[in-house]
């Protein structure tokens, strides 16, 4: 069973559901912000091998066991990328809806929202 | 804000060097063990927090000022962008690791990582300082 | 040192935005500030230049290949350089030199002026990486630079309009962003690598004859993301807005460049990474209904920056049809059209801009009677509409002719007819416009409205010289394509080029 | 009320299928070096990262954590370009938090 990868993949619609259905503004970022990590887990889990350790070469774990047994280190190192995107977004949606705030006195959208063709 | 209680503000002040000091090492040790420029400037940027919290905005921009802040930013880039052209002057591409290796597990080794991962850790703790600052001044005109 | 051309025309304009705030600092200390806009400039000149110094060789059938690192292509990152890219960046370093150069009069009047400038270099800089890049996550994080900046850019003016169309603009576009990543953490899932022509090829042993449910997954969440980056219809909502609260010059950049890039993007997931032609049925359907959608949209609008960018929806349904017939000829004037539209929304955009800017509104129930005072303006403009429209002598009809003759040689006679009435809608609204702005009675307050100053005329000037030369010249627009679409088409070449015998 | 349950379905369809693929088109979790096509991991990527990144010389930079070496060496480009985004993030943030009437 990908237990792994379905959790994650609920974690995606999860966060999708809350992006469409809420309203205010620091809700829809949780949302981003979990379906952003759904993503994060599959990357990170699908790099995983039976009995794996942390790619980094220590006193007891030398180079050839790190090859033979360390787990995939190119999806963590795109993690680590997709995370400072991630806050970077987050920075900038979150000092929007500051601004929002300050004209509004409101974070719900729908209560803001002025119709537009 | 004025800042807080006597407690706060004692242990912040003691904290100070040390959480600062833990950032450096993981700057430093990114080749080595987990970690590297952006977690250690992220530390770094708490350990101003940390101060923000204690004593009041004014207490930490008075240690790091907002205009410090955002020049050191952008030395922290330039930082990155020279190591990058160093390749391209040595006769290699950009970004080729062409200055001496070293002995893996030693504090000097892997090349152009350290220089990258100080550059790096130097704008990831500007560069969330002067967010901070930035969404701080929207609550100080709040307050007028 | 000048054989790293593709790398510097990356670099010298990451490099200028990053020196920009330090150099305004220096010049705001000593009053100076134009130096700072000349230095943009000057940054923006060079990356042209650069992309120019490299048109020939590509031309010439060559793909240039540039290992950073000097790592080998599945290991490290290279920029790969084909006929398509070159297309591409040569649009795109181009009109952000305009762009520039349009700014130095429009953005003279706001404050944060610094930052404006700083956030033009970096969304240029960033169009580059995606366009030159050969590798697939590269291609993503340059792609989230250049969101970011956009998101950023649209909110430049701080009302309230513009901070909800960044709103919009930016949760609609980081959940594109994010489907487009889960999209690429599954292609690496499945091969293994994350280089355009390692997954290319990767991808042909596996098969897309009959495709493999996981890769029409995969091919549905790329295809999504991209969509909501250019506003095909379902994902359309955010692109009026963003363009009508962005400064012009900046829409400018956003209507030619992003857009552009953002086909590019959907032309390399679907032809060189897939490398399936069976797509072109979804490709026609997609693109003939954001073609009506955006000129019926269009319509009924009474912004003039509004009208626009529905327009400009419309206008990526015609690539798209173009490029969905799967012919040569429609490839061809599919990306003819691509050409064609960066050169005359830059240039109605920025007749739009000048217009705001001597005028101070859009709207068009207000505005009337402008060609008096604005002989010059009103003419581009003209010429502009003209050729959105398709109407000859100029370059809209050149490619449209060519996507109809295309479509009828496919035997899509009813997508071509559909074609043609949008066409003959798009003339309808333009000409609405026209006659709103230029024509008409005009009101009491505008008699003392000058024309647009000669740093903004310039830009407008030039492209218009281009929709009319590539108009009269068609043979000498479908050269400049020829060499893409052979790169287009020519999949196996590009993934021995990069992967060499591999 | 319309639209809640217009999400819940489109949520539930776009799941249903996610979960679907992941179970029936991935392998398990835990068998990293295999792929799920043809032998893809005779020229994996990531085996080379692992044996050739702690190794200085020809092959990698000799440096002990393997996902440092890879942030930096192998695909130091990429990030460049993250560095580069929150760059224009402190921009952006910056710039809408500008001073109303003179610039910083």
């Amino acid at each position: 069973m990908n237990v792994d990868y379905i959790v994650a993949m609920l974690m995606i619609s999860f966060g999708l559901y809350c992006l469409l259905i809420k309203r205010n503004l620091i809700k829809m970022v949780i949302g981003l912000e979990i379906l952003t990590f759904g993503i994060h887990l599959f990357l990170i889990s699908m790099g995983y091998r039976e009995g794996g350790i942390a790619p980094i070469v220590t006193g007891t774990n030398p180079a050839s066991v790190v090859a033979t047994l360390g787990v995939d280190p190119l999806p963590q190192a795109l993690v680590l990328t997709s995370i400072v995107i991630d806050v970077c977004v987050t920075a900038m949606l979150l000092s929007l809806a500051i601004y929002a705030y300050k004209y509004h006195k409101t974070l719900d959208m729908s209560e803001i929202r002025r119709l537009k063709g | 804000m004025a800042g807080m209680t006597i407690i706060v503000k004692t242990a912040s002040r003691l904290l100070f060097p040390f959480v600062l000091l833990f950032g450096i090492y993981i700057i430093l040790h990114g080749h080595l063990t987990p970690g590297g420029g952006f977690p250690g400037g992220v530390v770094i940027v708490a350990a101003i927090v940390m101060l923000l919290l204690g004593y009041g905005a004014d207490a930490a921009k008075a240690k790091f000022s907002p205009l410090q802040a955002s020049v050191s930013e952008n030395i922290g880039s330039l930082i990155l962008v020279a190591t990058g052209l160093l390749g391209l002057f040595l006769g290699f591409n950009f970004m080729k690791n062409a200055i001496p290796l070293g002995t893996t597990g030693n504090l000097y080794s892997s090349g152009i990582l350290i220089p990258l991962n100080i550059g790096v850790g130097i704008k990831v703790a500007a560069g969330l300082a002067v967010i901070l600052y930035a969404m701080l001044t929207a609550f100080e005109e709040e307050k007028k | 040192m000048i054989e790293a051309a593709p790398i510097l025309a990356i670099i010298i304009p990451l490099m200028g935005s990053f020196l920009t705030p330090l150099i305004s600092i220096l010049t705001k200390r000593y009053k100076k500030e134009r130096i700072r806009d000349l230095f943009v400039v000057a940054i923006t000149i060079v990356t042209l230049l650069l992309v120019l110094y490299m048109l020939p060789t590509v031309w010439n059938g060559n793909i240039i290949v540039y290992r950073l690192g000097n790592w080998t292509p599945p290991w490290g990152i290279c920029l790969a350089i084909d006929g398509l890219n070159i297309l591409v960046a040569l649009i795109v370093s181009g009109i952000a030199a305009l762009v520039s150069i349009y700014s130095l009069m429009y953005m003279k009047n706001d404050t944060g002026l610094g930052k404006y400038y700083t956030l033009l270099l970096l969304i240029l800089a960033s169009m580059m990486g995606v366009t030159l890049t050969g590798d697939f996550f590269n291609m993503f994080v340059f792609f989230e630079i250049m969101s970011t900046a956009a998101y950023a850019l649209v909110a430049f003016r701080r009302n309230w309009d513009s901070i909800e169309a960044s709103i919009k603009y930016m949760v609609m576009g980081s959940l594109g962003a994010s489907l487009f990543l889960l999209g690429i953490s599954f292609i690496y899932n499945l091969v293994g690598s994350l280089n355009i022509a390692d997954i290319a090829q990767k991808i042909s042993i596996i098969g897309t004859n009959p495709m493999p449910l996981v890769l029409i997954l995969i091919l549905a969440l790329l295809m999504t993301g991209l969509s909501i980056k250019i506003a095909m219809v379902p994902f359309h909502a955010w692109m009026p807005d963003a363009y009508q609260a962005a400064p012009s010059a900046v829409v400018a950049l956003f209507a030619a460049g992003t857009t552009t890039v953002g086909v590019y993007m959907m032309l390399r997931v679907v032809y060189t990474l897939f490398g399936v032609a069976a797509l072109g049925a979804m490709l026609i359907v997609l693109g003939s209904v954001t073609m009506v959608v955006g000129a019926l949209m269009a319509l009924v609008q009474r912004d003039l920056k509004r009208l626009l960018a529905y327009s400009g929806i419309s206008q990526v349904g015609y690539i798209l049809l173009g490029v969905g017939f799967g012919t040569a000829l429609g490839i061809e004037g599919g990306l003819f059209h691509l050409l064609n539209n960066a050169i005359y929304k830059a240039l109605l955009f920025m007749c739009a801009g000048a217009i705001l800017y001597r005028v101070g509104t859009t709207n068009l129930d207000e505005l009337g009677g402008l060609s008096k005072n604005m002989p010059i303006t009103a003419c581009l403009f003209t010429i502009g509409a003209l050729a959105i429209s398709g109407v000859p002598p100029f370059n809209g009809f050149a490619s449209k002719w060519t996507i109809y003759i295309a479509g009828i040689q496919a035997g899509k006679a009813f997508f071509t007819l559909l074609a043609i009435i949008v066409s003959v809608l798009t003339l309808a609204y333009l000409l609405k416009a026209v006659n709103a702005i230029f024509l008409g009675q005009r009101p009491k307050r505008f008699e003392n409205v000058k024309e647009a100053p000669m740093t903004m005329l310039f830009p407008m000037m030039l492209l218009a010289v281009l929709c009319i030369v590539l108009g009269v010249l068609p043979s000498l627009g479908i050269d400049i394509v020829t060499p893409a679409y052979n790169a287009l088409v020519n999949q196996h070449g590009y993934i021995h080029a990069v992967l060499g015998g591999i | 009320m319309m639209r809640r349950v217009l999400a819940i379905g489109l949520v539930c369809a776009i799941g249903a299928l996610l979960v679907f693929t992941v179970s029936n088109y991935l392998l398990p979790f835990g068998t990293f070096p295999q792929r799920r096509f043809e032998n893809f991991e005779d020229n994996s990527v990531a085996q080379v990262y692992l044996e050739n990144a702690p190794i200085a010389g020809a092959g990698g930079a000799g440096s002990a954590n393997v996902v440092t070496s890879i942030v930096w060496d192998y695909r130091g480009y990429d990030t460049l370009g993250e560095a580069t985004i929150l760059f224009t993030a402190v921009c952006g943030v910056a710039m809408l938090f500008r001073a109303a009437k003179e610039e910083d």
